[in-house]
């Protein structure tokens, strides 16, 4: 008799629409009013694409066990963001420059990390956390908190406004690179390997695993797709302002393990994370459009985290 | 592996590196502000790092046994929160010590609360201290919505400038928590404290009672909490909801550049009290080298890299082979 | 000194999940006598044991200690009930010093709670000098257990156990990682316990260790207790009957290459030439296509080194030719890209991914052969059939290797080295904890492998192992080669006294 | 040492003192003024610094102050007390703090005017004695926009409110000062309020959630970064009538603004600038005490009647729309419309 275990994405994603329908109820919710409900839907996948998108590098880095982390996602995305509406500065034909430049730097932030933790045997949590106080730093000195740019149309329109009927781009783009980590992670061998690295570094070296090379390149992805999130964020806010990124650092990580994905590794899949976004934006958004006091609603987040991680977050027994 | 070598001290006396970068700070430090070591010097900033060094402390037992907390920002806000409404800037010193013990008790029952998710429950300690976290720091918000109250300025005075026998008050707290160390180290629930981050399976196996001693590093970690949350008060005299929420990453460096290893099962607590000194000293040393104000972030944040760094940097150098 | 004391499992169940660990489980255990608790791989031996000493919840049976009904609801009610348990996996927290690892939760007191190190200290000297001479100086009390090797950290466990002197001691193959001077070392401890009226549950693969040490026996099958008795009533092959059902198992010996005779005949597969490593002081052979080469010697000579060295995971000095090529790995991953394998000694920390399911085990080595996307289906072909010519027991093959029974995991570790078809496979002790049955038709596979012109280095703690089925075998000591035999020097006797260092007639 | 409290002739001990100088050692009567910044990641402070540093220049020029001794870092109170504690260490003359906590600093600003040293909060008023506060009235500044809502609405209709942090004194001051508007116009609902925490993003993603759920809000009413952020959401919803929102001064809005009006020339909306330019006013205020010069006390105010109160330099509305963009001209978007009072209008203002 095999026990029915929901997985994690899955019971998320249960949660959410469960919420979802009961927040309909509240005194402030859609009600009957079908046409509020599916704006308030969208509203709330299209903010968790951000998230989301940052929580992907993260979602790498945790997979890859060993107590990876990336704290340093926050500033570089705040960075990529500042390099994104510099370089672009309104002109259309400069975005794909700009993405390349984006995904490049984070990519070799992501190095160092990766550089610092392999090498120099630093725990990545501090080894990111000095890099994001690197970057932040090296933000103030280049530009001294004043940057001049503008965003193109052509990112607003793809990214921030409806693009095929009322679906905003942003939620396109979010499933397109949702199927794009689901390959990268379960139908590569890079994947396969990712997953190894998480679970046994000596086991992953002794069966032809490239250990340090794999590190490095899950950091270095990890940087970029951060670096890619800086970019969208910037598409959604229009502006850049020194602490845009900071405030996804923790949410970014929280949606990974509410996605169901090990913080110690070696087991987790993207979905997971995409559905903990949408949970922690959902429950977010809730709390916002309900009148309590900011007290209150750390306190429903808090509990609500608990008890979402009570129910599948539980870790194996020592008595079995 | 010789007695003296570099390796071997390195990997038998955990707080070694720790004191080898506490002497580089000092010594840049005081070149760069020559009182540095006056008491007057010492005493001015020894109790601006002490709710720090307390932190890390508390962090320390929790990393030791394997578990992380990201909590503890929220309990140094509801104890600090607790004090400045209860006692108020005209109360007692009666009503001080009364509240002094109060906040004691949620420090501890805040990290029992902790200790009974992960220990009891089985949770991700990292991702149930966010929680918690969230918890605490929207009841802390909750007891004191807008900045504001404190305690007497004559109690904080106490904090601030008693130095029994000339030594600054922080110095026999130092000295004192390292002799409880000290004891704690050798008695059964230090051995069970390195067993249980060593490998939980196997200290569960020879009838190491993990879940108290896992509940029991978070219940520790709640009450040095409290303890920063005191100092921090006591400092400051003032009451603010969001005191303890920039505390929390500083005090997991302070612990990792004190050689405590997130894996869990090594280190001490002489280490990350070293680190959380360094860490302040490294903040002076930025400040009075003249730097440009708008480098001071980039340059902070590269010397406690390289400080991170630099015990792997010196194994590159001697390193024979790579071993599996 | 003890009073006599009986200590009973009658018909334990114990379901993992959907697994079956133990359907009905039964054991007597009386003080004075060395009861063999035997089965194949994954029959439940462990699962007893850990049942006994209050490791894991039992779903239905019961616990009886002189016919009282008892129950553990812990490790710890186990221990003060005075049973001792030396586990398969080890239970030792690697990051702590020997003294440590053993006093554990015992630690003498002194007054206000103090921990008195140095009883601790002199009474682990005096335990560690139980195996005097057969370990070597790096055990010691405050040597952290991680820097031990395997033979040294088995025998730390083992004192762990007996440690507070329990009346009951279980060995959960206690001796699959010891030399034969350590297990007999060991046996003479056992037969000193038998005389201070201890009981003994000795679990072990090895046939001529149970006639040799054993009183009494019971067979687990597929989790049932099949048949217990007086282990001088029986012999080798009925016990060997009961324990593998239908298919009769066999003694495979194989025609060894004529080695000595055609020097040349064979294409030579791998020229070592004075191989050093910080442990290896200069080794030197040639091995050739379609040979299987025993390494022999005590535990800890260097054996270990030299398979790592060769497969690019630890660097050396010296020339190595592979296929008349030169070769100095930088890492595993070109070894294995060149035609390379290595099976290494210590599964759990250095051959599986636990966690994992038992496929991403098989295909961690051979990812890379199935394209992009990954083409999972035809994956799971090869992993079914290499499972099948294991008989690797699973649930199945999306199952983690967690959960399966030690033998069973190490096939895996044999077999995802398979499905890459190398031309050189290094095995460090690749049948460690694997049964009979499954030995046999490893040296099937042994010998096949061979016909087809691969060439085997073959690290074994069995010494039956390497004289039945290798052609030539190096005794290795203090990290050189200080004997090589082969056709009618290749003997048990003769193996045993060149891992000694007594020079042997016949030896080159 | 301790130095006279006659700042006006700075004792001669102060240069012996160990501090550590630059080699070209500042005749005995230069003054060194202090700076604690406890907050490095916005716009707003960063703004802050940099004007600083110039206006302080103009007094280096003068041979009247040496460089700035900055102490500016992302820090709690204890960091802040030792940013304190360091700036007098190097034996300043007067410190301008801008301090992360109401009462926090109290003890330590106290030992500091101990010392002698002139100490000037600025940006946050203090009630500390002897600690002179320097910045504009909160709670005018939050009622200027508030009053233009409500009027603009015509006194009636749905609005949401998106506040900064919650308990942070000026945030309190100034929903103070929305309320104190608002109940003056019964009709006008407030639907919700949340806090977008002071900047962009998250005051973006509040006005989101709030227009989904209110579709058809009539006004809404913000501050500072969070006006980008709601105004972006309100463009991305993209509703058929927008609401009447209030906006922030700084350039990043102006130009966003009139890039709306391109599409809804009817849009409305109104930027109050938050000067960070209070900070080198109190610069100026500080030199000006050091230098000797007695403050007339009565044309101060505040909590410990020794608050400078500086007017909100520039209010932007759809009339002079173009006038905020000509100052905005040749300054980065970041760039905050501001207003720093010259010598002669601190002389005229609050000195004797
Ligand atoms: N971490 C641990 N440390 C010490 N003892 C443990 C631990 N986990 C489990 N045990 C022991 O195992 C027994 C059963 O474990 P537990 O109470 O976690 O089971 P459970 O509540 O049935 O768990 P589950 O909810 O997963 O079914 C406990 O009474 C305790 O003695
Ligand atoms: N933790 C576990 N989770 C799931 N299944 C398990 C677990 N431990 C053991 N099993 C299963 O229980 C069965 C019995 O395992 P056990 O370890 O007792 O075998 P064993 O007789 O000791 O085998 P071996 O000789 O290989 O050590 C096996 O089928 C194994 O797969
Ligand atoms: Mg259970
Ligand atoms: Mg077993």
């Amino acid at each position: 008799m095999k026990k029915f275990r929901l997985s994690p994405p899955v019971a998320a994603l249960i949660l959410a629409v469960i919420l979802f329908l009961l927040s309909g109820l509240l005194p402030n919710g859609y009600g009957n009013d079908i046409d509020v409900a599916m704006a308030q839907a969208t509203n709330i996948v299209r903010l968790a694409v951000f998230l989301g998108i940052i929580a992907a590098g993260q979602t790498l880095v945790i997979i890859s066990g060993y107590e990876g982390i990336d704290l340093s996602s926050g500033s570089v995305v705040t960075l990529t963001a500042i390099l994104t509406y510099v370089i672009v500065n309104g002109n259309n034909d400069k975005v794909l420059l700009a993405l390349l430049v984006s995904l490049v730097v984070g990519g070799i932030i992501g190095l160092f990390n990766g550089a610092g933790i392999s090498f120099l045997k630093i725990s990545p949590f501090v080894m990111t956390l000095g890099m994001a106080g690197v970057v932040t730093g090296a933000i103030l000195v280049l530009n001294h908190g004043n940057v001049s740019g503008k965003i193109a149309p052509i990112m607003t329109k793809v990214i921030a406004r409806p693009l095929i009927g009322k679906i905003p781009g942003a939620i396109i783009l979010w499933v397109i690179f949702g199927i794009l980590m689901w390959l990268l992670l379960e139908r590569t061998s890079f994947g396969k390997y990712l997953f190894a690295i998480g679970v046994n570094r000596v086991t992953a070296k002794l069966s032809g695993v490239n250990v340090v090379g794999m590190n490095l390149a899950a950091y270095s992805l990890a940087g970029a797709l951060a670096g890619f999130g800086g970019f969208l964020l910037v598409g959604n806010t229009g502006v850049v302002f020194i602490n845009l990124g900071q405030p996804y650092l923790f949410p970014s990580i929280a949606a990974v393990a509410v996605g169901g994905t090990l913080l110690s590794g070696g087991k987790g899949s993207y979905w997971g994370s995409m559905a903990g976004a949408i949970v922690l934006t959902l429950i977010t958004s809730l709390l916002t459009t309900m009148q309590m006091p900011d007290s209150v609603r750390r306190m429903v987040l808090g509990g609500t985290l608990l008890i979402l991680i009570s129910i599948y977050g539980r870790q194996r027994s020592l008595r079995q | 592996m010789k007695r003296w070598s570099w390796r071997y001290l390195v990997n038998r006396y955990p707080a070694f590196f720790p004191l080898i970068l506490l002497v580089i700070s000092i010594v840049v430090n005081a070149i760069l502000q020559p009182n540095l070591l006056s008491l007057e010097m010492i005493n001015n900033n020894l109790r601006v790092f002490m709710p720090m060094l307390l932190l890390a402390v508390g962090q320390t037992f929790v990393m030791i046994g394997g578990g992380i907390d990201i909590s503890v920002g929220g309990i140094v806000s509801i104890v600090n929160t607790i004090l400045a409404t209860q006692v108020g800037l005209t109360g007692t010193p009666e009503t001080m010590w009364k509240f002094v013990f109060l906040v004691i008790l949620a420090g501890l029952l805040a990290g029992a609360l902790n200790g009974f998710f992960i220990a009891i429950l089985r949770l991700e300690p990292i991702i149930t201290t966010y929680a918690t976290g969230f918890l605490y720091a929207g009841l802390a918000l909750f007891i004191l919505p807008n900045p504001g109250g404190g305690i007497p300025q004559k109690i904080s005075e106490i904090y601030r400038t008693t130095t029994p026998l000339g030594i600054p008050l922080a110095i026999y707290i130092i000295v004192i928590i390292l002799l409880i160390w000290w004891l704690i180290r050798s008695t059964r629930f230090g051995r069970y404290l390195y067993a249980v981050g060593g490998n939980a399976q196997a200290a569960y196996e020879t009838a190491v009672p993990v879940r108290t001693i896992v509940f029991s590093t978070y219940v520790i970690s709640g009450l040095f909490s409290a303890f920063a949350g005191i100092a921090i008060t006591m400092l400051s005299g003032s009451g603010n909801a969001e005191i303890g929420a920039g505390m929390i990453l500083t005090s997991i460096t302070a612990v990792v550049i004190g050689g405590t290893a997130f894996s869990g099962g090594v280190g001490g607590v002489a280490g990350p009290m070293m680190g959380a000194i360094t860490l302040g000293l490294i903040q002076n040393i930025v400040s009075f080298s003249h730097i440009s104000t708008w480098w001071e972030t980039l340059v902070k944040a590269s010397i406690i890299v390289a400080a991170l760094a630099a015990p792997g940097i010196i194994d590159l150098f001697r390193k024979k082979g790579t071993r599996i | 000194m003890n009073a006599r004391m009986t200590l009973s499992a009658r018909n334990i169940v114990k379901h993992y999940g959907g697994v079956v660990a133990l359907e009905d489980g039964n054991l007597d255990v009386r003080t004075g006598e060395v009861v063999a608790l035997i089965g194949a791989n994954g029959s439940g031996k462990s699962t007893m044991a850990k049942v006994i000493n209050g490791v894991v919840v039992l779903d239905r049976g019961q616990l009886l200690l002189n016919n009282e009904p008892i129950h553990f609801s812990s490790p710890q009610a186990a221990k003060d009930m005075g049973i001792a348990t030396v586990f398969q996996e080890l239970s030792l927290i690697p990051k702590m010093t020997v003294e440590d690892n053993i006093w554990l939760t015992r630690e003498p007191i002194k007054s206000f709670g103090l921990i008195n190190r140095k009883a601790v200290t002199r009474k682990t000297e005096e335990l560690i000098a139980l195996f005097e001479g057969t370990t070597s100086p790096s055990l010691r009390p405050d040597a952290t257990v991680a820097s031990l090797s395997p033979d040294e950290r088995q025998i730390v466990e083992i004192l762990k156990a007996i440690s507070f002197d329990p009346w009951m001691i279980i060995l959960d193959e206690a001796t699959a990682s010891l030399d034969n001077r350590q297990v007999h070392k060991l046996f003479d401890l056992i037969n000193g316990w038998k005389e201070q009226g201890k009981a003994i549950v000795f679990v072990s693969h090895r046939m001529e260790e149970i006639f040799e040490i054993a009183d009494r026996y019971s067979v687990l099958r597929n989790g049932k207790t099949v048949g217990s008795g007086n282990i001088k009533d029986i012999n080798g092959d009925e016990l060997v009957q009961l324990m593998i059902e239908e298919k009769s198992a066999f003694v495979f010996s194989r025609t060894r290459l004529d080695v000595t005779q055609e020097p040349g005949k064979k294409p030579i597969c791998l020229e070592v030439n004075n191989l050093h490593t910080d442990v290896l002081g200069g080794i030197s052979f040639n091995a050739m296509e379609g040979e299987l080469i025993g390494i022999g010697g005590l535990q800890g000579q260097g054996q270990r080194n030299l398979l790592l060295a060769l497969f690019g995971a630890i660097p050396y000095d010296g020339e190595v030719n592979f296929m008349g090529e030169k070769i100095n790995f930088r890492n595993p991953r070109e070894a294995m890209k060149k035609g390379l394998s290595l099976v290494p000694g210590d599964r759990a920390k250095e051959g599986l991914l636990y966690t994992r399911s038992i496929l991403e085990n098989f295909m961690l080595p051979s990812w890379r052969k199935y394209g992009f996307p990954l083409k999972i289906k035809n994956a799971r072909k090869d992993a079914q059939k290499v499972s099948e010519s294991l008989s690797l027991m699973m649930a199945g093959l999306q199952e983690p290797v967690s959960s399966l029974s030690g033998g069973n995991a190490q096939k895996v570790v044999i077999g995802k080295w398979l499905l890459r078809e190398p031309q050189l496979f290094l095995l460090n002790d690749p049948t460690k904890g694997v049964d009979v049955g499954t030995k046999a038709e490893f040296y099937v596979l042994l010998n096949q492998l061979c016909e087809q012109g691969k060439t085997i280095l073959f690290y074994s703690s069995d010494d039956e192992e390497l004289v039945g089925l290798c052609d030539r075998v190096l005794v290795l000591q203090d990290g050189m080669i200080r004997a090589e035999l082969k056709g009618e020097s290749l003997t048990k006797e003769n193996l045993i006294s060149a891992s000694l260092g007594i020079s042997t007639r016949g030896v080159q | 040492g301790p130095k006279a409290t006659e700042t006006a002739a700075p004792a001669a001990e102060a240069t012996e003192a160990p501090v550590v100088e630059e080699p070209t050692e500042a005749p005995a009567e230069k003054f060194t003024i202090g700076i604690s910044n406890p907050f490095i990641s916005s716009e707003y402070r960063t703004q802050m610094i940099a004007e600083l540093i110039e206006v302080n220049k103009e007094y280096m020029d003068q041979g009247i102050t040496n460089e700035l001794v900055i102490e500016s870092a992302d820090t709690d109170v204890a960091g802040q007390i030792q940013q304190l504690q360091n700036l007098m260490a190097k034996n300043v003359d007067a410190i301008l703090v801008n301090p992360g906590d109401v009462n926090g600093l109290n003890a330590t600003l106290e030992e500091a005017v101990s010392k002698g040293i002139i100490v000037i909060s600025v940006d946050q008023e203090l009630d500390v004695p002897n600690v002179y506060n320097v910045g504009i009235d909160q709670k005018e500044w939050a009622k200027t926009s508030a009053q233009w809502l409500a009027e603009k609405m015509g006194g009636t209709g749905n609005i949401v409110e998106i506040e900064g942090f919650p308990g942070h004194p000026a945030n309190v001051a100034r929903m103070n000062g929305v309320d104190e508007v608002l109940a003056n116009y019964p009709d006008i609902k407030v639907l919700a309020k949340d806090t977008g925490k002071w900047d962009e993003a998250t005051g973006q993603q509040v006005m989101s959630n709030f227009l989904a759920a209110y579709p058809n809000l009539d006004g809404y009413w913000t501050q500072d970064g969070m006006a980008i952020g709601a105004l972006q959401a309100v463009m991305a919803a993209n509703p058929a009538k927008f609401p009447i929102g209030v906006g922030e001064g700084r350039c990043q809005f102006l130009k966003l603004w009139q890039d709306v009006l391109k599409d809804h020339p009817d849009f409305d909306t109104i930027a109050v600038a938050n000067p960070p330019g209070v900070s080198p006013t109190g610069l100026r205020i500080a030199v000006h005490m050091l230098m000797g010069e007695k403050v007339d006390e009565t044309k101060l105010g505040g909590v410990n009647g020794l608050s400078f109160v500086i007017p909100v330099p520039v209010v932007i509305t759809g009339d002079n729309l173009q006038e905020g963009l000509d100052i905005c001209k040749d300054k980065p978007d970041a760039y905050l419309l501001d207003g720093i009072m010259t010598d002669q209008e601190v002389v005229d203002a609050f000195f004797k």
